[in-house]
């Protein structure tokens, strides 16, 4: 068992590394975009550090202070419940702890926490912030769930190892062939998890500066900042896993995250941003409608 | 027989008088015609051999009720709109 | 049988003042025709051709009185009903008088605030 | 043992000794005229005795004049005759009394003669034995109550008096003519004598028709549907108590006689008659009186309803057909619905006697301004709508299961009518309770002793039927309903209530003890005694304010629901049922919202008559007995759960009156009272639907939970009053059980089992903090809070924690719950619900997040500045509530180890298919889920991530709450801060079409169209005499057209 | 229209009623319980009226019932009429000579006569209530007559009330001796034919007879009275 917790540990630290890494590169591909040159590929890092070394930080009280470490623990807790390679010993984390049902749940906790701290920081633009992002993901939450429930049932499991077992064999065994619509439905909907450019009204910088951390400084931000890379990284490998057949070695691993990590970035530089009854009216047609082919499949078949 | 045939008149009067009494717009003229009404019934109520409801019908009937009609108009008015 | 027809007749001719006419005395008037009716009614159905007076006061109707006198029972309900009559009428001349006391007019229409 | 003779007699006498003594001495003529009162009551009270104590078996027939029955005139007195003569002095001595304390009508000699000779008729038309005498007694009634209805001062009373009278005299010339025709065809006079005996010539249609003659002149007299005109002029026109003495007794002698003729003159169709006429006076009068202004002559349709209701039961009571052990039922169903009603409307008819003013209206305010009419008005209104523990319900319960199975749509016509008479008495009950204490008239005496006898005869009327009607009623659960009404005693102060109510409800469950065992009964038991305490507790602080019949009332609610669980048959169910329904309701008209409570009674009371016709259609009354034939008793059975849930189409009435009632009421409500809905359902779905039989059905019950569990939470979201949210949410979390208990597996019922308990946890709780919170805030409008975390941390941590475990976050309990019902939805493969069921979570977590913002955080409000945090016992229960949270969040098999035991004691059912590994926690055929090492790797890494934080951070320096990066200016003050209104607004714009109040739209339209309907009904009263006599003339001839056969 | 629907539903009303008495054919002997009172008539009360004897003996009750009624109406119409406001419609004219001279021989005659009536009610047809009637219409004979003829209302209402006692008297003393309410072997009946016969009969007879003509005249003054008002 303190195996286990160890060699998670070392997953996390590497998780957080490659998600800095890949946002450091998604800030230089959007400034090749914009023809400039932009950060360097470690900038990231560099930010971290600049904020971690910071002497005097501004707190607004109790829910605030603890906020960051709601956002670490809870990225961090659904980053381990992913398994990255299923049955290897050192890289499956801990996806003994729960299921797909209790890694959709475990998600929001991290969200929950960083809103209750932004709400308290008295200010305005935290809570709104907050709300749209709310909204947003009862948008997305919708065509995401119809993909799950597809999959859950097609493959009569709840866990993401029985996932990936039903994927194996070939890539044609990839639930992103064999239920095309239902891995459309979800990669749209991760877009709105990224929030990305068409549905980057929750954080909108120009608008409400950067949303509901607009409070937040110095150390407070630095576990923000990480909190929110490996948040990323978890929904990464969980697309990986469900979608693509997940990984049999780390290698192939990073390969993949990779990929599903280039989708929201084509996508985030070309768009402009949606109000946010746009985004939802969005999330709930045309994604939802996409799912729902796949699920009457699902049902008529069974 | 005569009798018989007399009687006929005196039950078709009673229903001539009663239907004038309806029709009337005097109410005291309807009064007195429902008076009269009773008073032939009493009258055929002998030829039904039923003698006391004869008197009773006579005193009452006709008697009573047209006074205490009479003193009722008095108190309201004669004649129907 | 004319006295039945007769007596019916009499009947409907009251009912018909109290179900047409819109003057309440008339109405009244109709009642007390009604009862009329109905005691002659109620007089032939005791009548027996050819008998007298439920009256003994001759030696000879002593014997066998039940083939010589008229039913007697239905006169002395018609002897009740007559006085029935007679007070029903009273008591509805006394509210007659009183609604006229109040409203001054004996028209029914005047007298239509309770309804639905 | 009295003659029946000297009654009447000794009343007649000193009629006529009060006729000269007016004259001269007042005084003794008032003493004779009471003595002669008490003398009659005592006399026909001895001879009903005699036949009570069975000294007396068959009825006595008295002769007078020396000479035998056929020859000479005989009094008939049995049973119901001697019944009906107390009943009759009974309601004359009360309708004296309050005529001598309101001071008699001048002159008062006269008047005490007609109100005697009155009751003598009435007396004289039940005992007399002769057809032409009881003509005599009818017009002595008659006579005298002219004279009386054209005496009193009221404005209409002339005008009443000549349309009964004119009407009267039609009606007494029909039973007149057919007496004698009688005689012509009989040669007898004498009741006893004429039964079945024809003299040569007469054929038996001839005397049909001469029945139906003297029976369409009775009709009259009862006020039947087409031609009651006269009777509502009378009741709105007359003096009550001459009203009340009409409808309370002398109605009544003319229903006895009613049943005597037809007794007495068989007729083959007289079974149809009775109830095409019974049924239509009692469905007319029950929705004719919707649209009513006037109150007197709304108590005037209810009574002609009663007295249909009555001629209905009549019609079964003569129907040689049935069994003759339902028909002995139905003659007690009679007697109790007489003694009921009579009472009843006695004293409704005082008390509007009372109040000045005769419309609706008037009565604003009546029931907050004097204890005793409030207590005579509610126990009347109770007994008259048929609601248990009254007389008036075991009338009908013993009514509608004496009626044999062809005939089930009596029985829906009688379900329907009652409930449209809780509709229009609980409108006027509503208005009664509205604005400021208005003093009603000072002479309550009558009012009160009448509805007192209605309430003293309950334990009685309890023993003798429950026994009958195999309603087991649970011994110790009616011993504790009795002490929690002794509580009232302590009305004084509310402290020392409290305290005694603290006290009964520990005795209560030491008594109950034994009953707690891990059945689905002993799981609901734990869940009502052990909530229902910790809630009591919640209850101090603003006590002061609230009425003294609030303890009472909800330990009532408590025991009562202890009694529904603790029941074995489904009408011993139903009884304390409706007991928690009906002091439910009363909590909730104590709250400011009058109109939530009476769209919760209506919503209840058509659930409950469902219910009851439910069982009526079940086979057997045991519960788990018998193969319960198609769905109609089980869906019947669950509309009445289904409401108290306030599922989808159902729940309109749900956010008022949890918003609206008392805060200290509300948490019970809500937390405990919903889920006696789930224990209804669960006994519907496991005995009789079947666990596993029917799915269609409990398809369809899946979609009614989830799309609830939809509906509702949107709505919880724009909602900005947070009682009304929390409303919104607590039916929404109900939406899931059901979806649970639909499902019918194993893990399913689990899950809904597990989501029940934890319901109550995380909403009693929010409840309680929000009742805190109000309390010290003084509004429950969320755009007005804002800060308080500052002033209230440890409301905020439990909120924060309700809110979690609500949200179904994984560390905490709320969790488990989840994880089960998708699991078990899974399995069952129900693909579309699961859909909706994930989003209608994720919608959740907005308005747990709006709950949080508005009331803890943001900026606080100047107003705020020096608010406490929530006093001692509400915290103290906030604690209490607390750690079973995290507990059961650690530790779930704490919960599911004795649901599993619950589900094994289950017909149908097994223990959830789980196996608890030590490193995989709970494993499932589809996944698993470690509770411990989720709560131990959150608290763990939690933790090291603060020591980290605390050890490497920088110096924190805390600011006040104005200090935010504001581009530069300063801000003024926290009121521009604070983003309190409108929170999702933008997300209205996307999803608004979604909650437009259709159901709302639909429910009021229902309304209106009956309304518009009995508007147009009641349109044929045209008030004119000439329409009255036609109407009277018309229905003769229908009647003796279709029921003689006569072509 | 009302008219035509009125009588549309008095010809069907009537119809039934005549379909009713076409089954008693006129005038033919159909007994029932009324043989045993003709037989037996005279052997049990010797009253030779046997109407009367019907009335007051066998269905004395009736009777008891009627005087309640009469009572009652009186009751009843001096209540209402005491709050009534009834002002008189048209002037009262002198009464012309004749019709005094005639009104004051004749009162006393009228009462007599109709003291013979209820005297004898048990032998001649006639009874209490026509006796009554009789002695109201003297009353009524001298109040058209005379302005200032008033009858002692309190005399005559007290009087009223002892009669109807008198009557209940009877019949509760036919309760203590003879049995049952309203018996009639109190006192000896007497021979078929003779004054002084039919037991109880005369006895109530004559009570109801004072009693109708006092309740009549107090009617008559109360429904008159309101006149004098003026």
């Amino acid at each position: 068992m303190w195996s286990k917790i160890f060699y998670a540990f070392l997953t996390l630290l590497g998780g957080i590394a490659y998600g800095l890494l890949l946002g450091g590169i998604s800030r230089k591909i959007t400034a090749r975009m914009q023809n400039r040159r932009g950060p360097t590929v470690w900038q990231n890092f560099i930010d971290l550090w600049k904020l971690f070394r910071k002497k005097t930080a501004v707190s607004h009280g109790v829910m605030f202070y603890l906020a960051p470490m709601f956002r670490l623990v809870g990225g961090a807790g659904t980053f381990l419940l992913v398994p990255i390679v299923i049955d290897s010993p050192y890289l499956s984390n801990f996806s003994f702890g729960g299921d797909l049902i209790v890694i959709m749940y475990f998600m929001v906790l991290g969200c929950l926490g960083m809103a209750l701290g932004a709400a308290e920081s008295g200010h305005p633009h935290a809570p709104i912030g907050v709300t749209r992002g709310l909204s947003q993901m009862a948008g997305y939450e919708l065509p995401f769930v119809i993909s799950v429930v597809v999959l859950m049932i097609a493959d009569k499991t709840a866990t993401v190892e029985g996932i990936v077992r039903a994927q194996q064999g070939g890539i044609l065994h990839w639930h992103l062939f064999t239920h095309p619509f239902a891995a459309a439905a979800a990669f749209i909907s991760l877009l709105g998890m990224m929030t990305s450019y068409p549905f980057q009204v929750v954080l909108a910088p120009q608008e409400i500066a950067v949303g509901p951390p607009t409070e937040y400084s110095s150390t407070f931000l630095s576990y923000m900042f990480s909190g929110r890379s490996v948040f990323a990284m978890a929904k990464y490998l969980l697309f990986m896993d469900l979608f693509l057949g997940g990984a049999g070695s780390l290698l192939e691993a990073f390969a993949k995250t990779f990929l599903v990590f280039l989708w929201p970035l084509f996508i985030t530089n070309v768009f402009p941003r949606f109000r946010l009854e746009q985004s939802v009216r969005f999330f709930w047609t045309w994604p939802t409608f996409i799912g729902l082919v796949d699920l009457l499949r699902i049902s008529l078949m069974r | 027989m005569i009798l018989e045939y007399f009687m006929l008149f005196l039950l078709f009067l009673m229903l001539a008088l009663a239907i004038f009494a309806v029709e009337t717009k005097d109410l005291l003229a309807s009064v007195v015609a429902a008076g009269f009404v009773s008073l032939v019934a009493s009258i055929v109520y002998l030829y039904l051999q039923a003698p006391d409801v004869a008197m009773t019908e006579a005193a009452i009937g006709a008697g009573l009720t047209t006074l205490i009609f009479i003193i009722a108009i008095r108190k309201t008015e004669r004649y129907e709109k | 049988m004319a006295f039945f027809v007769a007596s019916i007749l009499l009947i409907l001719i009251g009912l018909y003042a109290v179900l047409v006419k819109r003057n309440i005395m008339k109405i009244v008037i109709g009642l007390s025709l009604m009862d009329t009716g109905v005691n002659v009614l109620i007089i032939s159905l005791g009548f027996i051709r050819g008998r007298t007076a439920p009256i003994v006061n001759v030696k000879d109707l002593l014997v066998n009185t039940s083939s010589k006198v008229v039913d007697p029972l239905p006169q002395a309900l018609v002897l009740t009903a007559i006085v029935i009559g007679v007070a029903v009428t009273a008591v509805a001349l006394s509210i007659v008088m009183l609604m006229y006391s109040k409203k001054n007019t004996l028209e029914i229409d005047e007298y239509k605030e309770l309804k639905w | 043992m009295v003659n029946p003779i000297v009654i009447i007699g000794i009343t007649l006498a000193s009629a006529f000794f009060i006729g000269i003594l007016q004259a001269y001495a007042k005084v003794w003529a008032r003493v004779i005229f009471i003595l002669t009162l008490v003398f009659d009551l005592l006399a026909s009270g001895i001879v009903f005795y005699g036949f009570l104590s069975g000294e007396l078996a068959r009825p006595i027939s008295v002769k007078i004049g020396g000479f035998p029955p056929p020859i000479g005139i005989n009094l008939l007195v049995g049973k119901a005759e001697a019944a009906m003569a107390v009943l009759i002095f009974s309601v004359a001595f009360l309708g004296a009394i309050h005529w001598f304390v309101k001071g008699l009508p001048q002159p008062e000699g006269k008047a005490m003669v007609l109100f005697l000779l009155l009751s003598l008729g009435a007396t004289g038309i039940t005992f007399t034995g002769d057809f032409f005498n009881l003509f005599v007694f009818i017009e002595i009634t008659s006579i005298a109550a002219y004279g009386l209805v054209a005496s009193s001062r009221t404005k209409g009373a002339l005008e009443a008096a000549f349309k009964y009278m004119v009407v009267g005299s039609i009606s007494s010339t029909f039973i007149l003519l057919g007496v004698v025709f009688l005689y012509k065809a009989t040669g007898s006079l004498n009741m006893m004598d004429i039964a079945g005996k024809l003299l040569g010539g007469i054929s038996s249609a001839v005397l049909a028709l001469i029945t139906l003659l003297i029976l369409s002149g009775l009709l009259v007299e009862l006020e039947v549907f087409p031609i009651n005109g006269w009777a509502l002029d009378v009741y709105q026109g007359a003096d009550p108590v001459v009203v009340a003495l009409l409808a309370g007794a002398a109605v009544k002698a003319f229903y006895l006689v009613f049943l005597k003729t037809a007794g007495f003159l068989p007729l083959s169709s007289f079974f149809s008659l009775a109830l095409i006429f019974g049924g239509s006076t009692y469905l007319a009068g029950q929705f004719f009186a919707w649209r009513q202004r006037d109150v007197r002559r709304l108590f005037g349709y209810s009574s002609v309803a009663q007295l249909g209701l009555l001629i209905l039961a009549a019609g079964f009571f003569l129907n040689s057909a049935l069994a003759s052990q339902s028909r002995l039922m139905i003659g007690a169903a009679i007697v109790l619905l007489i003694f009921n009603h009579s009472f009843a409307k006695t004293s409704l008819f005082l008390l509007a006697d009372n109040v000045k003013g005769s419309n609706v209206e008037d009565w604003a305010g009546t029931l907050r301004g004097n204890p005793l009419f409030a207590f005579s008005f509610t126990s009347s209104v109770f007994s008259i709508a048929g609601i248990p523990p009254m007389a008036g319900f075991w009338a009908k319960v013993l009514l509608i299961f004496a009626i044999p199975r062809q005939y089930s749509w009596a029985v829906a016509l009688i379900l329907i009518g009652a409930l449209a008479e809780v509709v229009y008495y609980f409108h006027l009950y509503r208005v009664a309770s509205q604005g400021e204490g208005k003093e009603a008239g000072g002479n309550l005496f009558s009012p009160f002793v009448s509805s007192l006898l209605l309430v003293v005869s309950v334990p009685m009327v309890w023993g003798i039927f429950s026994r009958k009607l195999s309603i087991p009623l649970n011994g110790q659960v009616l011993l504790l309903l009795g002490i929690s009404l002794g509580i009232y005693l302590l009305g004084f102060s509310r402290p020392l209530q409290w305290l005694g109510s603290l006290a009964t409800l520990g005795y209560g469950i030491y008594v109950l003890l034994p009953h707690f065992k891990p059945d689905l009964s002993g799981f609901f038991l734990a869940l009502v005694l052990f909530g229902g305490g910790a809630l009591l507790i919640a209850t101090y602080p603003g006590s002061k304010k609230l009425p003294s019949t609030f303890y009472p009332a909800y330990l009532v609610v408590v025991f009562s629901m202890a009694g529904v669980v603790l029941s074995s048959t489904w009408l011993s169910l139903f009884v304390f049922w409706e007991v928690m329904t009906w002091s439910s309701f009363l909590l909730i008209n104590m709250g400011e919202g009058k109109k939530a409570a009476w769209l919760y009674a209506i919503f209840s009371a058509a659930g409950a008559y469902a219910m009851l016709g439910g069982i009526y259609l079940l086979p057997s009354l045991r519960i788990g007995v018998g193969k319960v034939p198609g769905l109609l008793p089980a869906v019947l059975i669950s509309l009445a759960f289904l409401v108290k849930m306030a599922t989808a189409p159902l729940h309109i009435w749900a956010r008022d009156a949890y918003g609206e009632s008392a805060h200290q009421f509300t948490p019970l409500l809500s937390g405990i009272m919903s889920k006696m809905g789930v224990f209804g359902t669960a006994l519907v779905v496991v005995y009789i639907l079947g666990v596993s039989s029917n799915p269609v059905f409990r398809y369809f019950l899946g979609w009614l939970g989830v799309l609830t569990a939809f509906f509702m939470t949107l709505l919880a979201v724009f909602q900005d009053d947070l009682k009304k949210l929390l409303a919104y949410s607590s039916v929404a979390q109900v939406g899931y059980i059901l979806l649970g208990v639909a499902l019918g597996t194993p893990l399913g019922w689990s899950a809904s089992l597990y989501h029940t308990v934890n319901h109550f946890f995380f909403k009693a709780l929010l409840f309680v903090a929000a009742a805190g919170i109000i309390y010290r805030v003084g509004t429950s409008y969320l755009p007005q809070m804002g800060g308080l975390i500052r002033r209230m941390p440890l409301t905020f941590f439990a909120t924060l924690l309700a809110i979690i475990s609500l949200a179904g976050i994984p560390p905490l309990s709320g969790f488990a719950g989840k994880w089960l019902l998708y699991s078990a939805l899974i399995e069952k493969g129900w693909i579309f619900i699961t859909v909706v069921a994930f989003l209608a979570s994720t919608l959740a977590f907005l308005y747990c997040f709006k709950i949080l913002h508005s009331v803890f955080l943001g900026q606080l409000q100047e107003e705020n500045f020096n608010v406490k945090e929530v006093p001692l016992t509400v915290a103290l229960v906030e604690v209490l509530l607390l750690l079973p949270l995290i507990i059961l969040g650690a530790f779930p098999r704490l919960l599911l180890d004795p649901i599993d035991k619950v589900l094994s004691s289950l017909p149908g059912l097994s223990p959830a298919p789980i196996h608890y590994g030590r490193v995989m926690g709970a494993v499932t055929k589809l996944g698993h889920w470690n509770a411990l090492f989720l709560m131990v790797f959150f608290a763990g890494s939690f933790l090291i991530a603060l020591v980290f934080f605390a050890i490497t951070s920088a110096r924190i320096r805390k600011v006040g709450q104005l200090d935010v990066g504001y581009s530069g200016e300063v801000p003024r003050s926290a009121e521009d801060l604070h983003f309190g209104y409108g929170l999702y607004e933008h997300f209205r714009k996307a999803v608004g079409w979604l909650i437009y109040p259709l159901v709302t739209k639909v429910w009021k339209g229902i309304y209106e169209g009956i309304n518009a309907l009995a508007e147009m009904g009641r349109r044929i009263y045209t008030g004119d005499v000439n329409t009255y006599a036609a109407y009277v003339i018309a229905l003769s001839i229908i009647i003796l057209y279709i029921f003689s056969g006569v072509k | 229209m009302r008219k035509w629907l009125a009588l549309a539903f008095l010809i069907l009303l009537g119809f039934f009623l005549a379909k009713i008495t076409s089954a008693f054919p006129f005038g033919v002997e159909s007994w029932g319980v009324s043989k045993h009172y003709v037989d037996k008539g005279i052997e049990e009360n010797r009253g030779s009226n046997l109407v009367t004897s019907i009335v007051v003996n066998y269905r004395g009750f009736d009777t008891l019932g009627e005087v309640t009624v009469l009572f009652l109406a009186a009751t009843a119409l001096a209540f209402l009429l005491a709050t009534c406001r009834c002002r008189r419609r048209y002037e009262r004219w002198e009464a012309s000579l004749i019709v005094k001279a005639a009104s004051e021989t004749l009162y006393p005659l009228l009462i007599l006569f109709g003291a013979y009536i209820f005297i004898h009610g048990h032998l001649t047809p006639g009874g209490g209530f026509q006796g009554g009637t009789v002695i109201a219409s003297a009353v009524m004979l001298m109040l058209l007559a005379h302005f200032t003829f008033h009858p002692n209302h309190k005399a005559l209402s007290t009087l009223e009330g002892l009669a109807g006692m008198s009557f209940v008297l009877i019949g509760f003393a036919g309760l203590i001796w003879g049995g049952s309410f309203l018996a009639n072997n109190i006192i000896p009946l007497g021979q078929w034919n003779r004054l002084f016969s039919a037991g109880v009969i005369p006895l109530i007879y004559v009570a109801v007879g004072f009693k109708v003509g006092f309740e009549l005249s107090g009617l008559i003054t109360d429904m008159m009275k309101t006149i004098k008002e003026e």
